[in-house]
């Protein structure tokens, strides 16, 4: 636990001194509604380079709805996406993913008839590149990709701690292992942005605490920019460098996680006054 | 203007032969509804209740009135024995796997029908009336059958009924919630096992009704079996949850249907009703995914 | 025997990702293999050939075909039939107009021209999902067998719109016409369902095969991690379609011989190799050949049991059969419920740990 | 696992799925196809029944043909053709080796025309099957006596001409079953609407035919003078209702013999009356032959399908005696020109190229005037053919001959046959024998 904070501390000091270059995505005076109803209205915030990023927020504060949108799953009806300094057209999910941005679930959204090891693999997808008439014989090319990132993908099993469930069909594991597999996933395509949604929701301390380990780590290791969800208030101050609240849709603070707790819109939100 | 007469006569059958479909239509859309099986036997159900009805009939000479309850009371007795032997010993599976058990179901049902009853064809006459609306024809020159005027009034009593009983009784209540949610119906007090055997006993008569108007239409034998293929269209466009979607979808591929077959029928070659039916369902669909009576998806991650 | 891993150590990749990482198991496809190649042609007749084996063969390589769209990739079909008369009516329309061409070519040219019609009706999929999806193959059911029943150049203008196969050699040996040896055509058809099922196995295996998967069990997830829904559905069913057609090219020229449309191809067709692939296990390329095997076999057996051992009419015979054979998929079904390649699996692991269970 | 018991289910699942063995004396053995199940049952169960019924008769009061005896081997093909060939390949090795094969589908004729021919056993096809194998010398081992649709159609045709007088400017509609079987007519009605000068409408209706409103909507609408029917299963049964609910005058709706059935007409009740249809043998159950099967067959519990005492004399079921005939009279010529109590299938084909069943024979045979002569040869498998109009009388539920057997127009059909089977010579490389 030492480490971890030591960790956190210099990473909250360095965010002061990050530049408005090291942006790697921005949005600006976003709004998103489904029928009239509206989830996100003209919310601005900007992600940086290398930093761990916290949206919190109430239950149906829009949160899972950002998330969706930075990866192109809902098209917001207004505002811009600045991506890598390049304002993005609508794009679709899988090109967001072949954009680097990687993210797990909310309710675990695991391919639940394959092992977890084809899971990871497949996650390893836009990195293969052989035909289809190679995959058929599997010799050569095919068997050479397949062995490279075989490698790779015991790298993450290896780092993640998952090996002995290798095999293991992933509808049979319990929910904790089950998030660790979808984080296994989502690194599994090395991406430059990781959207975690919840990644904490429903476990105990323990796994907690070795959750939050592998987040500062994946941060740290690979250098990979990481967005989070998260309810557990002493998760979130501890791992993130900023972090942004929302409530009805709406931006209601952002800044340091010391600054964010206390903000007294943020406190309202939390205990509920009326608006 | 007699043109324009036909084109209602078309217009005014297709609606009817969509009635006719849609009653076979119905049997499936209970039974999904409640379990969110695809009740592959319907169709041997149908088959099956018409079977028996004839056969009794035959065999021992006794008026309708005394066959019709007693095959009620074989359909509710088969749907206990389904409940027992294999819906009971599937519970909590996964729909896929029921309807498998459907298939097997099929085929055991479409054996014994046989067996027991002979595969000849069955003259089935409960007194329905037949032929066509003679002082329409004589007075009008316009052309309706009887059968199918009588079948769209038993599908308004069905539907009626039905309404009543999923809106008014406990049970109905029960139905209702098994179909939003196991548990929800569960703690309500009455058990699924209760309730698979309702609603199968339900779809057992819906199917009885549907074999009596097909059946005297064209008599008693495994063909009859066949028509749960005309309901499939109509199933999948109105959406395998929906009373009233079974009825719309059924009118919609009915008239369908038949302006294509009459109308363009003639210009490729004919026989164009059945694979229309399913193009004409297919472009509903492509413009609503949902179906006729579905909500609209909104997915979620 | 044992059936045990212990002691099996792999120590690379390549090892560890073979089709067959269990020893036993190798053995097993290896005696399979050899009774189907060497024992087989022993005891072939024209009845064993023509009515058992032949058939069985076709069946599984066309449930293959169906449980990659259906078990792999999720993708409700009933349209299988309508997919192997495309391959039919290719390969008669080449089997005709091109009389040098081999049987092989005609084969793989059927199923690839059954892999672009399965493409087409295949879109839909993109913007219809679940059981609705049922009604693009529906009526690629219904419409197709309604052109080749009613344009004329498909069945070469015949009077009565029959198709029946010309004489044709595969490496020279006779497979098709009437005059084909029985030998010839098992080991043709052996080769082709071999071959496929292999390739099919490490497509399934890879990449292409986890998209599948991945868009089987979640679609949106498989999405946001860059699977691509156009390629990996579409792709999906071309390669089904591909294997169906050939699977009608055989089902036509090697089998039957002769076929007209609405019979050979009817929606019951469709049903019975659904009912294969599901009874067989979704997503098991072992369980289409269990499931060809008791959908095709087990009548055969049971029906001739009960008329030439029993003696019973050849009527209730049927009807009895029938009910058996629907007894037994329900029985099946509550003893396993994910079908008889599953059961196996079961009992595989099950001796794996024998005799210690726990 | 027990290995004994896996030996013992091994050995049971041997030998129930290998064809039965050969018997050690020489019986006469006949496969028969039957479809006693099925959306098609209806048709295929008196059929089958008259076959199987006449050689029971023949074994119980003759000790079979010549004295020996015959072996009928049922199976059920359910007129799916896939199991039709299963049937084939499993029967035509059974007992003494089958001696002639009678399909009754036009769907398993057409699977087995190639394979009969290797196997050189001859293939009856009593009215239905492969029109164009009525050549001989192209189609060796097939043979369809005594009528073919496309004689139907003509015979249709005449009648059609014998009651309405001139045919030109009118208007006959086809109803058809939408396959190979329903499609065999169209031809000749399309050469003889040219040489006649009316107009010919086609209707086809698709398997099973329960839903028939749009077809006899467009009869309503065009109003054709003649309704045409080739119809099987359910589909006849419906169609005559409707055209009953629409008012078609039944005289004007003439159906094929195959949907002349008891089966067709008794579900319409009184709206069939005055219906027709086209035969090629009487009806009913006042010949000899009838009352020698209910004595040796029915009488004594040996029938195949004892329920059925009461219904013998059926269309189909004549049919299926018919074809006993002409077997069983194949079989006897077989063994008198070879000189043989146990002909081979090749032998048969002989003897059916050798029929000459005149009207006395017939008689002698104990079917007094149930239908005319049959002679076939080896260029003409059809040979002579007779057919002739029945009538159903909806309050009797009894079929009436109404017309004399007549002769079809050969004239029509002949190129239509030359050019048909040339053509099937031409793409299977087959050499058109000499028959001289």
């Amino acid at each position: 636990m030492n480490m971890h904070s030591s960790v956190n501390s210099t990473t909250a000091f360095d965010t002061s001194s990050q530049s408005d270059q090291d942006v790697l995505i921005s949005l600006d005076h976003v709004s998103l509604s489904f029928g009239g109803v509206k989830a996100i209205s003209d919310i601005s915030f900007n992600i940086k380079k290398g930093e761990i990023r916290a949206i919190i927020g109430p239950n149906g504060a829009g949160k899972t709805s950002m998330l969706n949108v930075i990866n192109g799953f809902y098209h917001p009806q207004e505002g811009t996406i600045t991506w890598r300094g390049k304002v993005r057209r609508k794009m679709k999910p899988y090109e967001a993913a072949s954009n680097g941005i990687a993210r797990t679930f909310q309710n675990v959204a695991l391919f639940k008839g394959m092992s977890t090891l084809d899971n990871i693999m497949t996650g390893r997808g836009l990195k293969m590149k052989t035909n289809f008439f190679w995959q058929c014989l599997r010799v050569g090319p095919a068997l050479k990709e397949e062995i490279a990132n075989r490698e790779k993908v015991e790298e993450i099993i290896e780092f993640l701690e998952i090996q002995h469930i290798r095999r293991t069909p992933v509808g049979r594991l319990p929910y904790g292992l089950q998030k660790r597999v979808e984080l296994a996933r989502a690194l599994a395509m090395e991406p430059e942005l990781l959207l975690l949604d919840e990644p904490m929701a429903g476990m105990n301390i323990e796994e907690k605490t070795d959750m939050s380990r592998f987040i500062l780590d994946v941060n740290d290791q690979y250098g990979t920019t990481i967005a989070l969800i998260e309810h557990d208030m002493g998760v979130v101050m501890d791992l993130s460098d900023r972090v942004v609240v929302l409530d009805y849709g709406r931006k209601i603070a952002d800044g340091a996680p010391k600054e964010v707790q206390s903000s007294q819109a943020v406190i309202d939100a939390y205990l509920g006054v009326s608006h | 203007m007699a043109f324009d007469l036909f084109l209602l006569e078309v217009i005014v059958t297709g609606l009817l032969a969509g009635v006719m479909y849609a009653l076979v239509a119905l049997g499936f859309v209970l039974i999904f509804k409640a379990s969110g099986v695809f009740n592959f036997a319907q169709g041997v159900m149908c088959l099956f209740a018409a079977l028996t009805l004839a056969g009794i009939m035959e065999k021992t000479g006794w008026p309708a009135w005394v066959a019709i309850p007693l095959t009620i009371g074989v359909m509710i007795a088969l749907a206990w024995l389904i409940e027992r032997l294999v819906l009971r010993h599937l519970i909590n599976q996964d729909p896929i796997i029921l309807f498998m058990a459907t298939i097997g179901l099929a085929y055991v049902l479409e054996g014994s029908g046989d067996i027991i009853w002979g595969s000849d064809v069955k003259v089935l006459d409960i007194g329905l009336p037949q032929g066509a609306v003679d002082w329409l024809l004589d007075t009008h020159n316009f052309y309706i059958e009887k059968l199918e005027i009588f079948a769209a009034v038993i599908a308004a009593v069905l539907v009626g009924v039905l309404a009543i009983f999923f809106q008014k009784t406990r049970i109905g209540r029960a139905l209702r919630a098994v179909a939003d949610d196991h548990q929800a119906a569960l703690s309500v007090g009455i058990s699924l096992r209760t309730i698979w055997v309702i609603v199968w006993s339900v779809a057992g008569i819906v199917a009885l009704v549907a074999g009596v108007v097909w059946g005297t239409k064209s008599g008693v034998q495994f063909s009859l079996s066949l028509i749960a293929l005309k309901a499939l269209p109509v199933l999948i466009l109105g959406g395998f949850t929906s009373i009233p979607g079974a009825i719309v979808g059924g009118l919609i591929i009915g008239v369908g249907e038949k302006l294509a077959e009459v109308y363009m029928g003639p210009l490729v070659g004919g026989a164009v009703e059945n694979w229309f039916a399913y193009m004409l369902a297919l472009a509903f669909l492509l413009i609503r995914p949902q179906g006729l009576f579905g909500e609209k998806i909104i997915e979620r991650v | 025997m044992f059936y045990r891993e212990t002691g099996q150590f792999k120590t690379n990749y390549a090892d560890d990702q073979a089709i067959f990482p269990i020893a036993q198991d190798r053995w097993g496809i290896y005696i399979i293999l050899g009774l189907a190649f060497l024992a087989a042609p022993l005891i072939m007749d024209d009845y064993w050939g023509n009515a058992i084996l032949i058939p069985f063969l076709i069946y599984s390589l066309i449930a293959l075909g169906l449980n990659i769209l259906v078990g792999y990739c999720g993708q409700i079909s009933l349209g299988t039939a309508a997919f192997m008369a495309v391959g039919s009516y290719a390969s008669f329309k080449l089997m005709t107009s091109f009389p040098g061409l081999d049987f092989t070519i005609v084969v793989i040219l059927s199923g690839l021209m059954t892999a672009l019609v399965g493409m087409m009706f295949g879109l839909p999929s993109l913007r219809i999902k679940g059981f609705y999806l049922a009604v693009a193959t529906l009526a690629a059911q219904f419409f197709l067998i309604w052109l080749f029943n009613k344009v004329e150049w498909f069945y070469n203008y015949s009077a009565t719109g029959q198709i029946s196969a010309p004489e044709r050699t595969a490496f020279m040996f006779p497979v098709t016409g009437p005059s084909a040896s029985v030998l010839y055509k098992y080991y043709f058809c052996l080769c082709i369902v071999v071959i496929t099922a292999l390739a099919t196995k490490n497509v399934v295996r890879g990449r292409i095969g986890r998209s599948w998967m991945a868009i089987r069990d979640m679609d949106i997830a498989a999405e946001l991690i860059g699977v691509r829904p156009v390629y990996a559905k579409l792709s999906a069913f071309a390669f089904s379609s591909f294997l169906i057609g050939m699977g009608g090219a055989l089902y036509f020229g090697v089998w039957l011989g002769a076929a007209e449309p609405t019979e050979a191809f009817g929606i019951d067709q469709s049903f019975q190799i659904l009912f294969m692939v599901i009874i067989g296990g979704l997503g098991s390329i072992l369980g289409a050949f269990l499931g060809a095997g008791f959908l095709w076999l087990l009548p055969i057996v049971l029906k001739n049991f009960m008329v030439d051992m029993l003696g019973l009419s050849t009527a209730f015979s049927e009807h009895m059969q029938v009910i058996i054979v629907g007894a037994l998929i329900i029985i099946f079904l509550i003893v396993e419920p994910h079908g008889l390649a599953r059961l196996w699996q079961i009992l595989k692991e099950k001796m794996r740990l024998w005799p210690f269970p726990h | 696992m027990n290995f004994s018991k896996a030996k013992f289910a091994a050995a049971i699942l041997a030998v129930a799925i290998a064809a039965p063995t050969a018997a050690s004396a020489y019986e006469l053995t006949l496969p028969s196809l039957d479809y006693r199940t099925g959306p098609y049952a209806p048709g295929g169960i008196p059929y089958a029944n008259g076959y199987h019924d006449y050689f029971n008769m023949l074994n119980q009061r003759d000790g079979g043909i010549n004295g020996v005896k015959v072996n009928v081997i049922a199976c059920e093909t359910g007129y799916n053709t896939k199991k039709g060939v299963e049937c084939y390949e499993k029967t035509k090795n059974a007992g003494s080796g089958a001696l002639v094969y009678m399909p009754l589908s036009t769907g398993i004729t057409y699977q087995l025309i190639p394979k009969v021919t290797a196997d050189k056993i001859p293939l009856v096809t009593i009215g239905y099957g492969r029109t164009s194998a009525r050549n001989g010398k192209v189609f060796e081992y097939i043979f369809n006596p005594p009528a073919t649709y496309w004689d139907g159609a003509t015979v249709a045709v005449k009648h059609a001409t014998d009651i309405d007088g001139d045919l030109k400017g009118k208007k006959i509609a086809l109803v058809y079953h939408n396959s190979a079987y329903g499609k065999e007519p169209i031809r000749t009605l399309e050469a003889m609407a040219k040489q006649r000068g009316f107009e010919l409408m086609l209707l086809p209706v698709d398997h099973p035919g329960q839903e028939q409103k749009a077809t006899w909507l467009q009869i309503r609408r065009n109003k054709p003078d003649w309704v045409f029917m080739w119809g099987w299963g359910v589909m006849n049964q419906v169609a005559i209702k409707e055209a009953s609910s629409i008012r078609f005058p039944m005289d004007h709706f003439l159906g094929i013999w195959w949907s002349g059935g008891e089966n067709d007409v008794l579900p319409a009740g009184a709206a069939a009356d005055g219906y027709k249809a086209l035969a090629f043998n009487a009806v009913g159950s006042d010949f000899a032959v009838h009352a020698d099967i209910t004595k040796h067959v029915y009488e004594k519990g040996v029938a195949i399908d004892q329920s059925y005492a009461a219904r013998i004399g059926e269309t189909h079921y004549n049919r299926g005696i018919f074809a006993g005939v002409l077997v069983s009279e194949a079989i006897k010529n077989a063994m008198s020109i070879h000189n043989t109590k146990e002909p081979t299938p090749a032998q048969v084909r002989d003897g059916l190229e050798a029929l000459n069943i005149t009207e006395d024979k017939w008689a002698e045979l104990g079917l007094a005037g149930f239908t005319g002569p049959v002679t076939l040869s080896c260029a003409d498998h059809r040979g002579s053919s007779s057919i002739a109009v029945q009538q159903w009388d909806a309050s009797a539920k009894k079929w009436n001959i109404i017309t004399d057997f007549v002769a079809p127009l050969d004239d029509v059909t002949a190129p239509l046959i030359a050019a048909d089977s040339a053509a099937y010579a031409a793409e299977n490389n087959i050499t058109p024998r000499d028959c001289n």
